[in-house]
This record gives C-alpha cells, structure tokens and sequence, in this order.
C-alpha cells in the first residue's frame, strides 16, 4: 500500500495530460488535487503505528544481484515529509490553477506530480538504491520545472546548473551509497540502522560518509554548492514554494536525518555536517539582506534554514535534533506560506521588487493576513509554531558554546528581518504604483498560503498534539532510538527567550535602515563566489573540450594514420622487447637463413625493388606498373613454396587490379606531391619503423612453435572423405566453406558498391 | 576507355569463346588440380574484359547476355542453395553430399561442393565484370 | 629463408605504409595494396616455408607424399586476396567519386570535422 | 539446434541475394527488407531461449570436426548480441521505409542492410578467427557503401577516412591472424585457447602477449577506443540516418565483443598488464569521447562522441574481470544498442522536421511535438545513465565492481564522464526542444506525411519502451547478464562446447 501510494502519483502524472485535452477545462486541477489530499489523509492514518515504533512497511524483491530491492517503510521521520510533501502538495496544486494559464497547466502537472511521487520515494524508501533512483527523479522533475519558461535563456541556464550541481552531487552520493553497502553489508536502511559499530568501524566509513555529505550538501544547497538555488527562482513560483523551501532542498537534510543513526556521532560527522551548516546559515542570512527581489530574499533565507538543519543534524545532541525536527516542520509552513504570497504578488502587481511594493493591505486583504502570520512564525513569535522552533535553536546554541550562540542568534536577527520585508513590508505604508494594478486574488491562490499561516498557529497553539502525533516518533527516527518530545509553547524566561526578545527587537530596528543597509552591502558583494567559479568552470571545460577535440578530432586522415602506426610500432615493439631472449642477432638463426638460394635473393631484391620504384615513380602509369609487379613476383615465391593455386590467383587478381587501376586512374589526376620535405622525412622513418617491426615479428614468430599445424588432417581426409585431390580447393569449397560464402558475398557487396558509387545520380530512380 | 584496334578486335572475339571453354576446364579439373571456381571465374571475366576493351562496355553486356548483378545474386544463390541439402537431411549447414555417376573420373563424383563452388565461378564473374564495365562507363 | 621473406615483408610494409601516409588520395590507393601483397606473403611466411610439393594428390596416389606444403595458409592467404580485390575495387570506385565531387585529390582537403 | 544456429547468418544472406536478384522492385526490396529482419529477430530469441536452457551451442559447419571445420558457436554473449542484433535490425529496417530516400533504395540499401547484418551475426556466431575476419570484412564492406550510398559531399570525405583506417585495423588483425597460426597451427578459438593452456615457456608466453596486443590495437580500432577512434566521429553523422542507426548500434559492438571474445577465452594467460592497460584505456576512452561530445553542436556528431565514450564503460568491465564486472559490461552493451540507435532514429525524424541537425538551427520542438520530447529525454536520460532507467543499472554494475576492487580512479572518471553525458545529453534537450526557433530559421515545409511520420516512431516508441523495461526488469536481465560473465570467465566450459570432451 506505500508503494502504491508513492507509485499511484508517477501514474496520475503520466495521465494527467489526458485530463487537459479539451479547451479551458476549470475542474481539472481541482480533481488532480484529490490525489495529494487524499495521500495525506492515508498518511495521517498511518501516524499511529509509527508512533508507537511499528512502522508500516512493504518490500518486494527487484535487483537482487546489485543490491536493489523494491521495500518501503513509513516510519515517523518519513510520515513528517510525506505528510509536507502531500500536504504542502495539494496547496501547491490548487495554488498553479489561478496561477498559470490553461495551456501551460497540461505541461506543468505531470512534472509536479511526478516531482511529487520521486519526492514521496525518497521519504519512504528502505532501500539505499530505490532512495537514489527517486532522489534523482527528483533532480530531473526540479530541472523540467526550473526550466519551465524554457523560451528564456535564463531559464534554461539555471535548470541545467541546478541539474549539474545536484547530479554531481548524486554521483558522488551513489558512490557513497555503495560503500556504504560494502560497509555495512546490505542496501537495506532499517538493517543498516542496526549496524552502526560495523560502519563506523569499517575503513571505508570515512569515504562512504564524504561521498553521501556531498550529495546532500548539493540537494539541500549547502556552501560552497548553494549558489543554484537562488538562480532556480527563475521557476514558477508554485515551483519554488513547493521545491525550492518545502520539500525537496531537504531532502538532504532528510537524508543526513535518515542516516544520522548509521553514520552520526563521529567527529568527522559533527565537524562537517555541523561545520558546512554553520557556515551556509550564516552566509545564506547575510546574504539575504541584500536582496530586494521577493524571490530570491525568501531563497536566500531557504539557504539559512537548510543550514541551521544541517547544523542541528550534525551537533547530533538530543536537544538539537528535536529542535532539527520540529524547524523542519514549522519552516515547510511559514516558508511555504511566503513563497505562495510572493507569488500572489507578483501575480497581481508585475513585480517582485520589495522596495516596490508597499500598502497593500488594502486591496489584498486575505493576502496580507496570511502573510503576516507566517512572516510572524518565521520571526519567531509567539504564539506561533516558529517561536517553539526558534526558542529550542537556541537552547541548542546555550547548551552547547558561545561561538555557536552568537552565529545562531545571527540567523535569527536575519530572519526577523527578512520576515518583516517579505511578509510585512509590502502590505503596510503607503500604496505604491505597480506595472500592474493589484486585487485580492483568487481563492485558489489564497487558500494555499492563508491555510500554511493558519497551520503555524495551530501547531503554534497546540504544541503537545503535534508532537505526540508526529514530531516525537519522527524524532526517534533521527536519534535513532525511542525518545518521548513533549513541546510546549511557553518556557517560562529563561536565556533562550532574553535572547529571542533581543533579536525581534533588533530585527524591527534593521528594518527600518534597511535602505542603508542594502546600499552598504551592495559595495561589499562578492563576486568571486562558487557561482562565478561554477561559470568559469564550465566554461574552461568547455574551452578544454573545445581544444582537446581540435587535436584529437582534427580531420587530417594521414596524422590519423600515423598515430595509429606509431601506437602499433611502439607497443609492438615494448611486447617484442619483453619476450626474453630475443634480440636481432638470434632471429637470423640457422633455420631462418638456411636453404637460401640465389634467385630467392634476386626475387626479393626485385620486390622491395618494385616497392620502391611504386613509392617513387613520379607517373601514376609507373607507380601502377611497379605495384603489378610487385604482385607477380610474389606470385613467383607462391609457386616456388608450393602454392601454385595460390600463384595462379594472384597472377589473375593481379592482372585485373592493374587493369582497374588504368581504369580508375584516367579519370583520377596526376600525381602530385602536397607534402613537405620534412613531412616525407618524417613519415619514411615511421613507415620503415612499422616495416622493421613487421620484420621482427615475421622472425620472433617462425621460431616460436607452441602446437603443430592442424593440416595433416586435411591431408589424410581430402581423398577419402571430400573426394578431392587439390587440398587447397577441397578447404575452399568443403573443409573451410563457410569462408568462402563469406567471401564471395564481400565481393558481392563490394560488386554492389562499386555500381551505385559510379553509377549514382541523384534523383535517378 | 576504349581502343580502336581491329586487330584488338578481332583478338577479343577468337578469344572469348576459347578462354570461356579454358575457363570450363580450370573449373571442371580444380577439385583435383591447380584451379577451381575463383580461377576459373577469373578467366572468364578476362574473356568478356577483354572484349569490352577492344570493342565496348555495352557490346560486352550485350554478349554476356545477362545484368551482371543477377550473375552475382545467381552465383551467391547456388553457394547458399548448396547448403541447404544438408540441412534437409538433419546435418549442419553446407555439408558435402556427393553421388557416384557411372562416368570416368572426375565426373564420377558430384556433390553439393562442386554447386557450392559454381556459385563461387558465378559470382566472381559477376563481380569482376561489374566492376570493369562500371568503371569503363564512367564518363 | 624466412629472414629474406621477413625482410621483404618489413619492405612491402614500410612503402605501402608510407604510401598511406601520403596526403594524395591516389597514393593512398597504391598503399592499400602493397600492405594487401605484404599482409599475404607474412600469412605464407609465418606458416613456414617449404621447397616441398604443393599440397595436390597426385593422380597416381591415393595418400599423399611425407612432404608437402601447408594448404590451410594457401587457402587462407586466397580468401584474403579476393577479399582485398574486392576491397581495392570499391576503394578505387569511392576515390573516384571523391574527387569528382570534391575536385582534389588532396586529402588534406577532405576534413570537413565540423558542421 | 544444428537448424538454429546459422540461421542468424542465413536469413540475412538469403534476404540479401533476393533483395539483390529483385533490384528493379523497390517495393519488394523494402518488403523482403523488413520479412527478412523480423524473421532473423524471431529466430535470435529462439536461440536466445535455447542457449539460456541448454548451455553453449556449437554447429560443425559443413560438418567436419572441430578444429578443422568452422564452428559455429553460441553462448550467453552471442546469443544476447545476437538478440540486440535482431531487435536493432528490425527497428531500424522499419524506420528506414521512411527514411531513406528512393534512390538509395534502387541502389541497395535494402540489400547493403541484409548483408550488414549478415556480417554482424557471423561476427558473433563464428568460433573461428579467421572466419571471424571474413566477417567483419562482410559487415565492414557493407558499411562502407551503406556509408557512401547517396554520394554526397560529407558522405565522400567521411567514408575515406573509415574506409582507410578500418582497412588499416583489418590488415593488422591479418597480419596477427598469420603470425598466430604460424605459432599454433589452428585458427579455432577454442583450440588456440586449449593450445595456449598448456605450461609455457617465457618466450612462448612473450610472444602470446605481443600477440595479444596486436589483437588489441585490430579490434580497439574497430570498437573505438582511444586513441584509435578517428573514424568514427568523421564519419558517423554523415550517411542517411538509418545507416547511422544501425552502425551506432551494431558495429562498433562488434569490435568490443571482439575483444571481449578474445581476452577472456584466448588471451588469459598472465594478463594483469593487459587488464590493467585495458582500465587506462577505458577511462581515457570516456574522457576524450564525452569531453569531444560537449565540444559538439550537431546532432549527430554528439552522439558519435558518445559512442566513444560508452565504449569505454564496455571495456572497463574487461579490464576489471570478474564476473560481475563482465556482467556490467554486457548490461551496458544491451542497454547502449538498444539507446544508442534510438537517439539517432530521434534525430532522424528531427532532420525531417528541419531539414538539418545543426543545433543552432534547430528549436522549439517540445512545444511542438512533446511527445518526441519526452521520448527523447527518456532515452538520453538513460544514456546518461539516470535512474532507473537502463543506463543506471549499467553503470551502477560497474561502478559497485570497480569500488569492490578498489579500482577507485576508473570509479572516479566513469562518474565524472556519467555527468558530463547528461551535459551534453541537456544541450541537446535544450537546443532542440527547448530553446525557441532561432528567428533567421525557417522550418521547411516538411515532406513528410502523417503516414510517414508514424513509421518513423513506431521504431522509436518501441525501443524507449524497452529502455524503460530493462530498467524496471533490470533483475532478469541483470542474471542473464551475471550468467554471460561467470560463462566467460569459465573458458573450459566454451572449449568443452567446441571441441567434445576428450580433448
């Protein structure tokens, strides 16, 4: 039943186009949006028995000889995205009806749904190999979706970056994922869950855990890898609220989540997991300030989110990961909530530009209600679920040091200040003028983010429920044992709320100089970030590919040829060298130089002598001449040796190669000679080279014997079985036939090619 | 190319049904001696060569009397046909199958290799011809 | 013997090699069958030699004499002559049509690597 | 099963001479064309089948005895090549009805195309070396004028080159072939391999090894590797696009199962530089392929560079040589034949919508024909070797073998090149589906009908719907494959086939 459940969403996507075959057809998203609805609802259901550490699970076999098998498991960690994904999924799905135009509807849902299926895969998944087939479904639907306006350079440009990064990063993933099969001795996860000493112990445990970090840093946009996520903004907003914050940046954060219990509590985890998140949350908020773009605000404070999840999966104390745990709960809702406003406001005014927007309260009501509260859960304030969020990151910080505190309490100033610019900002002051003359928009664009804020209240509102519903059993799944969260809303005043207080304040208080402060940060930007260094890269690689084939692939056939006779000389001549006792000297033994005669020299002499006289001639007619009697000589040593079939066919081949060549060369030019000295030079030395080569192998070879000829065979049994006398013709038609059909049909087929080469005109029939 | 010589010509035409008979010979004795069907169709496509030079292309097509790529298509054919009785029989592809005649030595024998190897004599004909008449159209 | 024949093989190799190498389509041609001629004679080389009676049963016989030359290599090196002829056929066909489109013979000419 | 084994090489030549024996009729041709190939696919599955349940088959052709006679043979790798040949043919020989043009039709294609598979099949039937060398000069010759048919310019300049150098590769793996015989004195695989098993003196062994590594250089040139690929990318965008089909499918396949023919029955004595020069050529064969694709801006010519660099993954299971490893390289050569010849099919039916492959020429066909999109990024995924389709599995084999034999530097380049693939696999998507009509460009107006156009997908649906399958089937498919390697790392078991069991 998980497995359909995930699976039911890949077939919906695929038949969704159906559903938008007739014009302007309004009911269709309504009904595609029953799939995710109803998901959710069968994933609620199954909330129980994960809690009470039964998950639900499902396994069938599939690639057993790789290691792949088809098992799913719902337990809490994964009913908590599942429940975002189909969540958080229906919103979005409602939301892109008002959102985008008929037309593009049909070419959008299939993508989303299937995003959302490889989404729910990754969630679910109990096998390492099925989690990474979905996690790269997942990269290919964000890359369709990213590229969406694909008429835009832009577009196309940033879906292919955030392709490259987070395929990289699967690469290296994939890897990971084998070592850590190797390590752990299965592919399966809740087995591996239980072989903790064994992977940490193993010697490929370092390897396997930087390998799968990259392909989680890269999904959920860590630094140095984050610089494709604002650039993915360039997508439909639906798309970037629903993959871009919600879901599918954490599903590296889920990932180290997931695997926290195999690979976590090691320095090298807490160090680099803990170490990367510090880092991205704080240069993701400080970012941000900057920014005046709604999108790109709101992505950059993704950033400093994933972050601090990244950050609190890798201090690994209890404390922090019920804090990592329930901020990735409370930040699918505020952000998801924000991004959808964004959206409604560009929808409606043309712009996305904050220092634009101002004193909309007033025709967007709904809107701006909706957005204020999550703006006031992203802030942190009571009584909302982002105050619980924020109240434990920063018991996290106190508890651990004070370096950790003050980079913390950072993010959190950042983050009241982005709240107030994207959710508060543009409602209040004075109404100003936009591209487009804005109204309340429709209900299928303010359900989605209204019914996201009122979530955050709720939750914000009944602490206890949610986490005992699910916050408590997906907790367990990080910690990797049974732990009972009981959240409340209200601590009492203690350090962590002196300091919330203090960064509301201060947050309001940037507010207010924001102007100055964009304008002060602007001079500091830098540009030589991994972004730039992403560019330069592709493009030195392009400039190397670019060279590389130039010399490689360069279109001169003779350079070509050369390089394949050196390669030949060279290694034949390393294989020759390394057989033991060989050398010059003993090659021109006695059996090699016996039996000699005087017309066998005089012959040879007369055959390199044609040779040479075909490779000087400066006529075509000498050259052809030569060539003929090089042929008829060597024709003369097949009837000394013994051969005279072998004589008679070369004389007769002979005579018809000299007449096609007279044939062909009348209408061919004179010869010419294009090269260059120097290049003759060259070549000869390569040709003789090759020559020497073929030489010493001829003598290396006859004095070597490992079995005798099979050809007393074809002696004893030509007479009596194939009733033939010449054994040569008796191999030719019966012994060795099959030969011989072949042959015949090469020059059939050469008959065939030499009429339609002379033969051809176009157009003729 | 063509060269006008009469004597050429008449050459050419004494010639051709002599080396056609030659080429019977080298055929018919090539399973005992020096010879064969790559031989044997040599020569023959010598004969008609000849006799494209010293007249034309088209005079030799005339008195070949047949298209020289369903010479090639009739020589593969009885090669691969050769094959085949075996197959009837439940052996392997183109095993020799012979019969005695009641005739003096070679015609004695006669069997599939011997319809194998006229297919090799047809359609090296075929094919040498198809190259030189092509060639020697070409304008 | 083998050391003369080696050495003319090594010969027939270098020109025909050497012919390859050239930028001219038709040496190229003359090429192709010199390494054609030398490929054969290292076949009929490499099998041994022999001064031995070709591998026919006399008449007279009805087994064959102690001596005789290998007739598998002999039937090889003719499947390989009339592959090569066929071969030498369709290459002259094809640079006869290259230079009628192409107008050079000049092979250098001849590298149209992009499009 | 002595009726079955040549059929693969019957069927095809008899297609082929009554192809050739009818040349005033197009349409019998094009008829016989099709009967022919689908007849030769039913008959590979046949074997396919019978090879899975009954071990090796081998035929004394002409029915001599082993050594002496050639032996047809048929193992798990044959078989399987043999299959892919089938479905290849098939697919290819429909989607050409509306392909080629008429006159290359009056000149032989149909017949060219029969032979072409003629020498194919025998290629990977044949026992013997020798015979295995009349083979490939029935496939090559083929090729060649497959290649050259039609006559035009960059048809001319590129046939020239694969001519030459395929001539070049043939007189090596000649010239190897006599030295070989002179040394052993039979040409049977089986026998030499048997003949080779035995104790060796230094020199002996020496000369094997030089030996081999002139089969190497013969066959790298016919599979591509590096550096000898030169033919390939100058070549392979230039005939019709059937013909690029089916030569990106079939022939450089020929060469690699060549090599892999030979280096686990024949040359498998003391042969870790081997295997390990093998691993270094495999990963510099991806890198210059792929590095030369994203250099690209047709078509075609990317694909040809692609196919270099896929050879590489071939051979990388060679050079690793465990039966898991071999097993990824037979994945990889079922899953890339059956990808590769479908990505050039879409570029055909894209040259009939544009007339060109030039990409800069070329845009907006998503928009257009998403279906054509869609089938095409499946099938380019799958090259890219993006899960679960084909591709992945394939590559996963190898690259889980490659990092249990800690072989971690070919891992690292194969991985590396898996991303670029997809690289250039986007541009593609990109220039073609995505990117809008260039405004200089017109669109021609496309000759091809309804009817036309269907026949051209028809191939291209079917061949994207077994992509899919061997990904979602990868298990079968996978132990068919494992079977292949543990048989071929098993020579005993090949020479037992061949030669009987008294030795």
């Amino acid at each position: 039943m998980i497995a359909v459940s995930v699976l039911s969403v890949f077939a919906v996507a695929l038949l969704s186009p159906l559903l938008f075959r007739r014009q302007n057809n309004n009911i269709s998203p309504w009904l595609i949006a029953l799939l995710p609805l109803g998901l959710s609802a069968y994933y609620i259901s199954l909330l129980p028995s994960a809690a009470v550490g039964n998950p639900l699970t499902f396994t069938r076999p599939w690639a057993e000889a790789l290691g792949a098998s088809f098992s799913f498991r719902a337990d809490g960690l994964g009913l908590l995205f599942a429940l975002l994904i189909s969540g958080i999924g229906t919103l979005v799905v409602i939301y892109a009806r008002g959102y985008l135009n008929q037309k593009d509807l049909a070419l959008f849902y299939p993508w989303l749904l299937a995003f959302m299926g490889a989404m729910l895969g990754v969630a679910l998944s109990d096998n390492l190999i099925l989690l990474f087939i979905f996690w790269e479904l997942t990269s290919l639907s964000s890359f369709m979706l990213i590229g969406f306006k694909n008429e835009k350079e832009a577009a196309r440009s940033s879906a292919l970056q955030a392709l490259l990064v987070t395929s990289a990063g699967g690469l290296a993933m994939l890897a990971g994922i084998i070592l850590l099969g190797m390590a752990g001795g299965t592919y399966e996860i809740s087995a591996l869950l239980s072989n903790r000493m064994a992977v940490q112990s193993h010697s490929l445990y370092l390897p396997a855990l930087i390998l799968i970090l990259l392909g989680a840093f890269t999904k959920s946009a860590q630094f140095p890898f984050h610089f494709w996520l604002p650039n993915a903004m360039v997508a439909p907003t639906p798309v970037s609220a629903y993959l871009h914050s919600a879901t599918m940046v954490k599903a590296g954060v889920y990932l180290m989540a997931r695997l926290h219990p195999v690979l976590g509590g090691t320095d090298a985890w807490t160090y680099i997991v803990g170490g990367v998140g510090t880092l991205t949350m704080l240069i993701g908020g400080y970012l941000a300030l900057s920014q005046t773009d709604l999108k790109r605000l709101l992505a950059y404070s993704t950033l400093s989110a994933l972050g601090t999840l990244t950050m609190l999966i890798g201090l690994g104390t209890p404390l922090a990961l019920k804090a990592a745990v329930v901020l990735l709960l409370a930040h699918g809702l505020y952000k998801g909530a924000l991004f959808l406003v964004a959206g409604a406001l560009e929808h409606e005014t043309g712009t996305r530009d904050v220092t634009k927007l101002g004193g909309l309260f007033r025709v967007m009501p709904i809107t701006a209600i909706g957005a204020g509260v999550a703006a006031l859960s992203m802030a942190g304030l009571p009584p909302l679920f982002g105050f619980i969020s924020k109240e434990l990151i920063y018991e996290t910080g106190l508890e651990i040091n004070l370096w950790l505190t003050v980079a913390i309490v950072a993010m959190g100033l950042f983050n009241v200040f982005i709240a107030i610019v994207v959710g508060v900002g543009p409602f209040i002051g004075k109404q100003t003028k936009t591209p487009n003359k804005a109204h309340e928009v429709p209900f299928s664009m303010w359900l989605a983010p209204t019914l996201l804020a009122g979530l955050s209240l709720f939750a914000g509102m009944f602490p206890g429920e949610v986490s005992s519903l699910i916050i408590s059993s997906a907790t367990s799944s990080v910690v990797g044992e049974a732990v009972v969260v009981k959240l409340k809303l209200w601590h009492g005043i203690n350090p962590a709320f002196l300091l919330s207080i203090g960064t509301v304040i201060a947050g309001i208080a940037l507010f207010f100089v924001r102007n100055s402060l964009r304008s002060v940060l602007q001079k500091f930007e830098w540009k030589w970030g991994p972004g730039y260094l992403y560019n330069y890269a592709l493009e030195g690689l392009m400039n190397f590919a670019n060279w590389q084939t130039r010399i490689i692939q360069h279109g001169y056939l003779r350079y070509y040829l050369r390089v394949i006779v050196l390669i030949l000389t060279v290694s034949g001549a390393v294989a020759l060298w390394r057989i033991p006792s060989v050398n010059l000297i003993s090659s021109f033994n006695d059996s090699n130089t016996s039996n000699v005669m005087f017309y066998d020299v005089m012959l040879a002499v007369l055959i390199l002598g044609s040779a040479l006289v075909a490779v000087l001639s400066p006529s075509r007619m000498g050259a052809i001449v030569a060539l003929g009697a090089a042929g008829y000589l060597i024709a003369l040593i097949y009837l000394f040796f013994g051969a005279p079939d072998l004589a008679i066919t070369q004389f007769a081949i002979e005579s018809l190669t000299v007449i096609l060549f007279v044939l062909a060369f009348y209408h061919l030019p004179k010869f010419q000679t294009f090269s260059s000295a120097s290049e003759r030079k060259i070549d000869a030395v390569i040709s003789l080279l090759a020559g020497a080569l073929m030489t010493m192998l001829v003598l290396v070879a006859v004095d070597v014997q490992i079995a005798s000829s099979i050809s007393h065979y074809y002696i004893e049994n030509s007479l009596p079985l194939a009733y033939g006398r010449n054994i040569v013709n008796v191999i030719l038609v019966d012994f060795r036939n099959l030969d011989t059909l072949g042959e015949i049909t090469v020059l059939g087929v050469a008959g065939i090619g030499v009429y339609a080469l002379l033969k051809f005109r176009k157009g003729k029939e | 190319m063509k060269m006008d010589s009469l004597i050429l010509k008449t050459t050419a035409r004494l010639l051709l049904p002599n080396l056609l008979l030659f080429s019977l010979f080298i055929f018919i004795r090539g399973h005992n001696e020096p010879g064969g069907g790559f031989i044997a169709g040599l020569v023959a496509s010598a004969a008609y060569a000849l006799y494209s030079i010293a007249f034309d292309a088209e005079q030799a097509r005339h008195v070949l009397g047949i298209e020289t790529r369903l010479l090639i298509g009739i020589g593969l054919v009885l090669a691969l046909l050769s094959g085949f009785f075996s197959m009837f029989g439940g052996q392997a592809f183109l095993v020799g199958l012979w019969i005695d005649l009641p005739l003096p030595s070679p015609f004695n024998k006669v069997g599939t290799p011997l319809l194998f190897d006229m297919g090799v004599f047809l359609a090296v004909v075929g094919v040498t011809l198809t190259f030189i008449f092509a060639l020697e159209e070409v304008k | 013997m083998e050391v003369i024949l080696a050495i003319v093989i090594g010969g027939l190799y270098a020109a025909g090699i050497y012919m390859l190498l050239r930028r001219s389509l038709v040496k190229l041609l003359l090429g192709l069958g010199l390494i054609s001629h030398a490929a054969n004679l290292l076949i009929f080389t490499a099998a041994r030699l022999t001064r031995a009676a070709s591998p026919i049963i006399p008449v007279s016989e009805e087994a064959f004499p102690a001596s005789y030359a290998d007739p598998l290599p002999q039937a090889l090196i003719l499947t390989a002559i009339v592959i090569s002829f066929g071969v030498i056929a369709f290459a002259l066909a094809l640079s006869y049509r290259t230079y009628k489109i192409a107008g050079s013979d000049d092979l250098d000419k001849m590298r149209e690597t992009k499009e | 099963m002595n009726i079955l084994l040549p059929l693969p090489i019957i069927i095809p030549l008899l297609t082929g001479i009554v192809a050739l024996l009818a040349y005033r009729s197009r349409t019998a041709q094009r008829w016989l064309n099709v009967t022919g190939s689908t007849a030769l696919l039913i008959a590979t599955i046949f074997l396919l089948i019978g090879v899975e349940r009954n071990g090796i088959y081998a035929v004394q052709i002409a029915g001599w005895l082993a050594p002496y006679g050639i032996t047809l043979v048929a193992d798990l790798l044959s078989a399987i090549m043999l299959v892919l040949v089938g479905i290849i043919g098939l697919a290819v020989a429909i989607f050409s009805l509306a392909d080629i043009e008429p006159a290359d039709e009056t000149f032989g294609f149909h017949q060219l195309y029969q032979f072409l598979l003629m020498g194919v099949c025998g290629a990977f039937l044949t026992g013997d070396l020798f015979n295995l060398y009349v083979w490939f000069e029935v496939m090559l010759m083929a090729s060649f004028v497959l290649l050259a048919l039609g006559g035009d310019h960059g048809q001319m300049q590129g046939a020239l080159k694969y001519v030459t150098i395929n001539l070049v590769s043939s007189a090596i793996f000649l010239a190897a072939l006599g030295l070989l015989y002179g040394t052993v004195g039979t040409l049977n695989m089986a026998d030499v391999a048997d003949k080779f098993s035995k104790e060796l003196s230094a020199q002996e062994s020496g000369l094997i090894n030089t030996l081999a590594i002139l089969f190497l250089i013969a066959f790298g040139i016919k599979a591509a590797i590096f550096p000898l690929f030169f033919w390939l990318p100058d070549s392979y965008h230039t005939p019709s696009v059937s013909v690029s089909a089916v030569f990106s499918g079939l022939l450089t396949k020929v060469g690699v199962y060549a090599l892999i023919r030979v280096f686990t029955l024949v040359f498998v004595q003391d042969m870790d530089l081997i295997h390990n020069l093998i691993l270094i050529i495999a990963g510099l064969t991806m890198v210059t392929g792929v590095l030369g694709a994203a250099s690209q801006m047709e078509f075609r010519r990317v694909l040809s560079f692609h196919i270099i660099s896929q050879i590489g993954f071939m051979i990388m299971g060679l050079g690793l040589f465990t039966p898991i490893a071999l097993a990824g390289s037979v994945f990889y050569i079922v899953h890339h034949i059956i990808v590769k010849s479908n990505l050039f099919l879409i570029s055909g039916v894209v040259k009939h919508m544009y007339g060109t492959l030039k990409l800069k020429e070329i845009g907006g066909l998503y928009k257009r024909m998403p279906i054509l999109g869609i089938l095409f990024l499946v099938v380019a995924l799958s090259l890219a070797g993006f899960p679960p389709l084909s591709g992945f599995f394939a590559k996963f084999g190898l690259i889980r073998e490659g990092l249990v034999q800690e072989s971690y530097f070919i891992v690292f380049v194969s991985l590396v090149v898996g991303l670029l693939t997809l690289f250039s696999m986007i541009k593609i998507w990109n220039e073609v589906f995505w990117k809008e009509l260039p405004e200089h460009v017109d669109i021609p107006t496309s000759a091809m009908n309804q009817a036309g156009l269907k026949i051209l997908f028809a191939p291209i649906v079917v061949l994207a719907f077994i992509t899919i399958l061997i990904g979602l089937g990868a298990s079968p498919i996978f132990d068919l494959a494992l079977r292949a390697g543990e048989q071929l790392l098993n020579p005993s078991i090949y020479i037992r086939a061949v030669l009987g069991d008294s030795p």
